[in-house]
């Protein structure tokens, strides 16, 4: 194969949303005003996203063929991965805005701009450089942008997208700040030189140089993935943006922040882990703390899933720490199969809320009242996806925490799964709640809708079916996804020297 | 050819960046946030060009960052001006801090 | 093959598990179909024969689903017991287990199951009786609206227990033992509108509690000394123990066992249970939850043999067994009387279960692993039946206390006839199943040499005295005597149940039968002999004298007899005895159960007295006099008063207390959220100024 | 000569610390927009000094020229809205200043003492590269070792004019 093909070929899953992209901008333009476009732009996206992920399974085999002296992009397995998340994640969200969105003009804007934020993810996911990863950053960020304040006549999308935009534009240039402290420190942009370079034991002087580029870096990236202290923002966000979009946020967008965490820190800054470790141990804890006691006086069940995506946010930084700690495999496969599930979950419990929010036009625990009664299925659904997010067999959760906690057993920061352990339990009574108000209180007179909507009935039995799936898989396919996670891990070490 | 010590710009740098940080936390119009936002972006910039010029490896991708950075910052601002607009549209003003619908009760 | 036996096994232990998660997916729709209001007072399960037996849809397909899981469960249990049995396997290990989750450093503690003589034959027992219970069920149940939760919680805890006898490590078999626990608590509290039911599932879970607390303290010190946890493996591990440790061991597991197998003093828990319905306690009692104790036991056998190796000797270590047998003799006999003076019906079976299982247990303590679980097949049958049957009769009769049935023979005549069966299966009528049991029992002791054996066979003989006597009184009381003049109303009402009442009954009764004729030692078939060969291959049973066996008959026959003369022919000379000063308080002190329950909430609150009293002494200082005043006429007016107050004040205060505080802070995190983005910004920004000192600390003082 | 490119140096940085100083404090948006064009005029001075005078001519044309003309408009679509840095505002945003002085002092420190008198050689061996031709170095590693890129960059710049299309056209005027 010659470098121009393997190139193509690498980025054919890009190309294609993009391709997505382009024919959803020349249809919006041309049956635009059409009723039909409600559903073409949907179908059109689906297929795109299909296409994409059939791609990124026939990419050239030998991730390290890609041309350039370092490489900018490494296709690997951690790619592969990111990359099936992001699709996923954007396949539930299309699924989710075919209703959500449906009476928002130019519809095609939309769903090319969630193309166009998955395609980010990609390139964040296959970056090796700190030009491409940025920029990929930046693609992903500004398309959420745009996508929160998609709904123009809705005054609170409006305010939560001037306010993610301008923490976005500070977060993103801290980051930028970070990375030029790199660039001075290593004389190199790509990723992997801060191996080398940092790599120097017994000097002080490179590690203050990573620990310094560390200050920044986690500011930028904390804002993204929502980590204490930089959570402020999630709560005001995710209830002001449209559910669809607040899905988005925290699946999509999320699994992008975190393969950006993942590919600075357990890749670039590695060789500087004892800095950072306590750091993100500190982080870790505080966002666990923070988001399940916040989440405990919530009335509105959207604020409610904020602070709970908060809270596994926390969770998932116990990876990275337990990884720097030598648990590599384990935090591995926690940290991704925890990424999965939460799709799962949590696209399940917001479909949910949008559902609901249909019905009756409101997010609160007053709205949920008696739901069971109106519409079991979706309730049922909700149920799973909440026991589910607690972290209660057989649902995918159950493994997600049980590999992250194990991991920071492993790794020897056990105090780090007893707080998260206590947490989860806390985390019950508010996941209990909204049960208990669905199941055993009766709904109030004005809320007597028994609309429901099939297509979301579609979504959430698939969601549904792949949360338990995904347990049953981590049950039985162990040995498997061991593997899975030490090539994974593997990959990630191998630019160690 | 004696040149700059490298002193000069990380300090000019260090100083764009926390004049940058202060305007955010403290301006109340949007656009002026931005502009603070655009000073960051600057000083990084500067870092970036500063860091390529005295590269021991004569490594130039800090040119080019510093490039695309300018490119970057261009399409955040066209964003965020058409965000702003969107938000004037509905709330008749950009002051960030009568912007608080969304806060808690 | 073996992947046959491992398949059969998987079907035996998951068939209830998906019969339940069926039911449990169909109890939340019902629950939520019916506006949450499940049950109340007024819809009590006995008002249901008035409308005929007509079960609705939900019924007929709530119990079809559960009674065809235990089926599909029995049934693969017979193709496991036939091909094991078929095959020689003397004494072989059969098992399929694999790492915890895959992850290596976990290895010594294993999932799986465990298929040996001993798991297949308790299995046996086990998903047949379960079977004949879930079929009583369906009809006892009827009516009842509770009626999808209660088979989702019946097929739960019948799969529990199957997993348990299953097990293949002690890790797997204590998380069965506890979700067995959790069960009986769903099961004896069912009735969760009944104060007394809460109070009975509370205090089983409790005491069972408690129990637990020394099991796990056991098997931790035994994983921490042997590493494994694994059935197959800790055999040849325990051979590095020191006797001592052995000892401790064995103490404290069987800990576990006196919580869990109701013995003395945790046994008082277990006639309280008799509030759940009457299915539970027969599954409960025959071959359940408290036969896990004495499964346990048999199944850990090795441990226990391990400390009894060597001469006795009370000053030295090797004291486990006698510890056993000695808790199991005083508790045989004690729970004996206990039931000699009850009027419950069904708490004297209770009581009589606790009597029986003791037998078990004295058997294990005498070394006869054999003798108890042959003990424990005989008993199982004809205490399933005797419960069923007495279901069945205060089902009919609407009363519990014997003294207001009578002569009730003519009128229920099925279920006379199959309890008649069980009594004298319980009686140890000779020739019956539970003589010969029983007398494998007294003989191992007689022969054993655990220290006072020959008291121990004397309290095992009064104790089939009594047992023989206690059944005759409530089989004539129930059955022949002429009811009292106010009573007779009641009685004339009864009748038979329908289908499903009287033929798992007689089902049982027949399976009694049938045990008791298998059970007849010819030359050709000894089914103690052949169950021994299985179960503890290489030893041999001692050659028994003729003597005890027909020592043994003329005691039951002398306590049946008595009792006939007491209760039938000549009921004045107990009235007279009734009366007699002498008798009165020993009678008083049967009945209070001999106290323990005071003795042990006294023990219980001793500590709590202690704290409130401190607090008080804190209090006088601070507080007013009144409210001291009224802390002590609080403190005498009893120690369960104080323990209340202390259960309210402090418990509950620590748990409000901590829930204040986690919404306190909950809210505080909240005032973070002012809604300004400059805010939020400033705290990114003082974020990264810590962050910042963070790094100067790091590389300038540190 | 070299004590005149550094007191140069010096000077354009002062003013340019100033200027962005002007941004924040002066009285209208309008005027802000004004000195932020000053900053930024200054900032492409800096890199004149440091040698990359390619990166001068993008920072003039594209940010001064380009971005400032979205500022002007959204200040022009958006309103005025008066501003006075006096003692009132310093009280009000008392914790803001001082996180801001706290941010300043620690970064100039951590950067001074980790990056302060850097590889002298280094320096002396790209300055004196530059005058080789750098703009012609830049520009081939732009289009060979980068020029995977640059199509990202233009994803992005798309992304950005779709949103910014969707969200200021009015939908009546579609």
């Amino acid at each position: 194969m010659s470098e121009f093909q393997i190139v193509i070929q690498s980025f054919l899953p890009v190309y294609t949303l993009l391709f997505g992209a382009v024919i959803l901008l020349i249809l919006d333009w041309t049956i635009g005003k059409k009723p039909v476009h409600k559903h073409i732009m949907p179908s059109i996206s689906i297929i795109t996203l299909i296409v994409a992920g059939y791609m990124v399974f026939i990419r050239p085999k030998d991730p390290s063929s890609f041309p350039g002296n370092p490489p900018l992009f490494y296709f690997g397995e951690f790619y592969a991965y990111f990359s099936l998340l992001a699709i996923t994640a954007a396949f539930v969200i299309v699924l989710s805005a075919w209703k959500d969105m449906e009476l928002e003009l130019s519809l095609g804007v939309f769903y090319a701009l969630l193309l166009i934020a998955t395609a980010g993810i990609l390139i964040i996911a296959g970056a090796m450089n700190f030009i491409p990863l940025y920029v990929g950053f930046e693609v992903l960020s500004i398309s959420t942008y745009a996508m929160i304040g998609f709904k123009k006549k809705s005054r609170a999308a409006a305010e939560a997208s001037i306010k993610y935009f301008l923490l976005g534009a500070l977060a993103s240039g801290i980051l930028l700040f970070g990375i030029s402290l790199f660039y001075g420190a290593t004389h190199s942009l790509q990723l992997t030189s801060a191996v080398n370079v940092l790599n120097v034991i017994g000097t002080t002087k490179p590690n203050a140089y990573g620990l310094f580029v560390m200050a920044l870096l986690v500011v930028g990236v904390g804002f993204k993935i929502a980590a204490v202290p930089f959570h402020v923002w999630v709560p005001d966000v995710y209830k002001g943006s449209s559910l669809s979009v607040t899905n988005f946020l925290a699946i999509g967008s999320k699994a992008g922040g975190f393969a950006f965490v993942f590919k600075i820190f357990l890749l670039s800054l590695i060789t500087i882990k004892s800095g950072w470790a306590p750091v993100w141990a500190v982080l870790a804890i505080l966002t666990m703390i923070v988001g399940n006691l916040a989440a405990l006086p919530q009335v509105s069940v959207t604020r409610i899933l904020a602070y709970s995506s908060i809270a596994h946010v926390g969770y998932i930084l116990i990876a990275l720490v337990s990884y720097a700690h030598g648990a590599t495999e384990m935090a591995t496969i926690g940290a991704l199969y925890h990424l999965m599930a939460n799709i799962f979950m949590k696209g399940t419990a917001f479909t949910v809320v949008l559902i609901v929010v249909y019905q009756t036009g409101g997010d609160t625990l007053e709205h949920f009242k008696g739901l069971s009664k109106r519409d079991p299925l979706t309730t049922f659904f909700m149920t799973i996806a909440l026991l589910s997010l607690a972290g209660i067999p057989p649902f995918a959760g159950f493994f997600g925490k049980f590999f992250l906690f194990y991991s920071a057993v492993l790794s020897g920061d056990t105090y780090l799964a007893i707080i998260a352990i206590m947490m989860s339990a806390v985390s019950v009574f508010y996941y209990a709640r909204i049960i208990y108000v669905m199941y055993f209180q009766e709904p109030s007179e004005a809320n007597t809708e028994t609309k429901t909507y099939p297509r979301f009935f579609i979504l959430l039995f698939a969601l549904t079916i792949g949360n338990i799936a995904l347990f049953f898989g981590a049950l039985f396919l162990t040995p498997q996804l061991v593997e899975f996670g030490s090539k994974v891990a593997q990959e990630l070490a191998q630019f160690i020297i | 050819m004696t040149a700059i010590p490298i002193e000069y710009p990380l300090i000019l740098s260090s100083a764009l960046f926390s004049l940058g940080v202060f305007g955010v936390i403290t301006q109340k119009n949007a656009v002026r946030i931005l502009i603070a936002i655009e000073l960051i972006i600057n000083a990084a910039n500067i870092n970036f060009v500063t860091f390529a010029s005295y590269n021991p490896n004569a490594d130039i991708s800090g040119w080019v960052f510093a490039l695309f950075i300018i490119a970057v910052a261009a399409g955040e601002a066209a964003i965020g001006l058409a965000i702003f607009i969107n938000v004037f549209r509905n709330f008749g003003e950009i002051n960030v801090k009568h912007l608080f619908t969304l806060r808690e009760v | 093959m073996e992947s046959e036996i491992i398949y059969y096994a998987l079907g035996v232990v998951t068939s209830p598990f998906i019969g339940s998660l069926i039911l449990t997916i169909f109890a939340f729709i019902h629950y939520a179909k019916t506006h949450g209001h499940e049950e109340t007072e007024e819809n009590n399960h006995e008002e249901h024969e008035e409308h005929g037996l007509k079960y609705t849809p939900l019924e007929n397909f709530v119990s079809t689903i559960g009674i065809l899981s235990i089926f599909a469960s029995w049934v693969f249990m017979l193709l496991l017991a036939i091909k094991f049995f078929t095959t020689e396997h003397h004494g072989a290990f059969l098992t399929t287990s694999y790492d915890f989750f895959g992850f290596p450093v976990t290895q010594n503690i294993q999932v799986g199951l465990l298929v040996d003589a001993l798991s297949v034959y308790m299995g046996l027992i086990v998903t047949t009786l379960a079977l004949l219970i879930h079929m009583y069920a369906r009809e006892y149940m009827h009516g009842d609206k509770g009626y999808p939760r209660f088979f989702a919680t019946f097929n739960f805890f019948t799969g529990i227990m199957l997993s348990l006898v299953f097990s293949s490590s002690f890790f797997e078999l204590f998380i069965f033992w506890e979700l067995v626990g959790l069960s009986s608590y769903l099961l004896i509290g069912f009735w969760i509108f009944k104060p007394s039911a809460a109070h009975a599932a509370k205090k089983a879970f409790l005491y069972n509690k408690v129990g637990d607390v020394a099991l796990l303290s056991g098997f931790l010190i035994l994983y921490k000394l042997t590493g494994t946890l694994n059935f197959m493996e800790l055999p040849d591990k325990i051979h590095n123990l020191t006797p001592l440790q052995t000892a401790l061991i064995s103490v404290l597991i069987f800990g576990g066992v006196i919580g869990k197998s109701a013995q003395f003093p945790l046994y008082t828990w277990l006639a309280d249970a008799m509030e759940g319905p009457t299915p539970v306690s027969a599954i409960l009692h025959s071959s359940t939850m408290v036969k896990a104790g004495v499964y346990m036991v048999a199944r850990v056998f090795f441990l226990y043999w391990q400390a009894h190796e060597g001469e006795y000797n009370f000053a030295g270590d090797n004291w486990a067994l006698a510890v056993v047998a000695w808790v199991a003799a005083i508790t045989a006999l004690l729970a004996g009387l206990q039931a000699l003076v009850e009027n419950e019906i069904k708490r004297i079976l209770a009581y009589s279960t606790v009597s029986q299982i003791s037998y078990m247990v004295l058997a294990l303590g005498a070394g006869s692993k054999t003798a108890a679980m042959y003990h424990l097949l005989s008993h199982a049958t004809f205490k399933a039946l005797l419960f069923l049957t007495a279901g069945a009769v205060i089902h009919v009769v609407h009363t519990n206390n014997i003294w207001e049935m009578g002569n009730l023979r003519k009128k229920i005549p099925k279920t006379f006839t199959a309890m008649l069966i069980g009594a004298i299966g319980l009686s140890g009528f000779p020739g019956i199943s539970g003589f010969w049991s029983k007398d494998a029992v007294l003989a191992t002791v007689y022969y054993s040499d655990v220290p006072g054996n020959k008291i121990l066979f004397t309290l095992g003989v009064v104790t089939a005295f009594i047992t023989a006597l206690y059944t005759t009184r409530f089989i004539i009381v129930v059955f022949f005597r002429e009811p009292t003049p106010e009573n007779i109303e009641r009685v004339e009402h009864a009748h038979d149940g329908g289908f499903f009442l009287t033929i798992p009954p007689l089902i049982m009764a027949a399976l009694v039968i049938l045990e008791s004729l298998t059970f007849i030692p010819t030359p050709i078939f000894k089914f103690e002999e052949w169950l021994m060969e299985w179960l503890e291959p290489g030893v041999h049973a001692h050659e028994v004298a003729l003597t005890l066996p027909i020592l043994s008959a003329i005691v039951v026959l002398l306590g049946i007899g008595t009792g006939i003369y007491l209760y039938y022919y000549n009921y004045n000379i107990l009235a007279s005895l009734n009366q007699n000063k002498v008798i009165i308080p020993i009678r008083e002190f049967i009945a209070q159960r001999y106290y323990i329950d005071k003795v042990l909430y006294w023990i219980a609150n001793v500590p709590a007295m202690i704290v409130s009293r401190l607090l008080q002494d804190i209090d006088i200082k601070i507080i007013d006099r009144t409210i001291i005043d009224t802390w002590i006429v609080k403190g005498s007016l009893g120690l369960a008063k104080i323990s209340d107050v202390f259960d309210q004040g402090i418990i509950d205060g620590i748990v409000n207390g901590v829930w204040m505080i986690a919404l306190t802070l909950g809210r505080a995190f909240r005032k973070l959220q002012t809604g300004i983005v400059s805010n939020y910004a400033s705290i990114f920004a003082a974020a990264l100024v810590i962050f910042l000192g963070y790094v100067n600390f790091l590389i300038f003082i540190k | 000569m070299g004590w005149f490119l550094e007191a140069n140096f010096i000077l354009i940085g002062i003013i340019t610390i100033l200027m962005a100083f002007g941004t924040l404090s002066t009285k209208k948006v309008m005027r802000a927009a004004a000195f932020l064009l000053l900053t930024l005029v200054g900032v492409a001075l800096t890199y004149l000094f440091l040698g990359f005078e390619f990166l001068m001519g993008i920072q003039i044309t594209v940010y001064a020229g380009g971005i400032l003309i979205l500022f002007l408009f959204s200040v022009l679509l958006t309103g005025h809205e008066e501003f006075k840095m006096d003692l009132e505002f310093a009280k009000e945003n008392i914790v803001q200043i001082l996180i801001s002085i706290l941010l300043f002092f620690t970064l100039t420190a951590l950067m001074l003492s980790i990056y302060g008198n850097y590889q002298l050689t280094g320096n002396e061996l790209v300055l004196q590269a530059q005058t080789k031709g750098l703009t012609q170095d830049f520009s081939v590693a732009l289009f060979s070792h980068f020029n995977y890129v640059l199509p990202i960059l233009g994803v992005l710049l798309f992304s950005a004019m779709l949103g910014s299309v969707k969200l200021v056209l009015r939908e009546e005027e579609l």
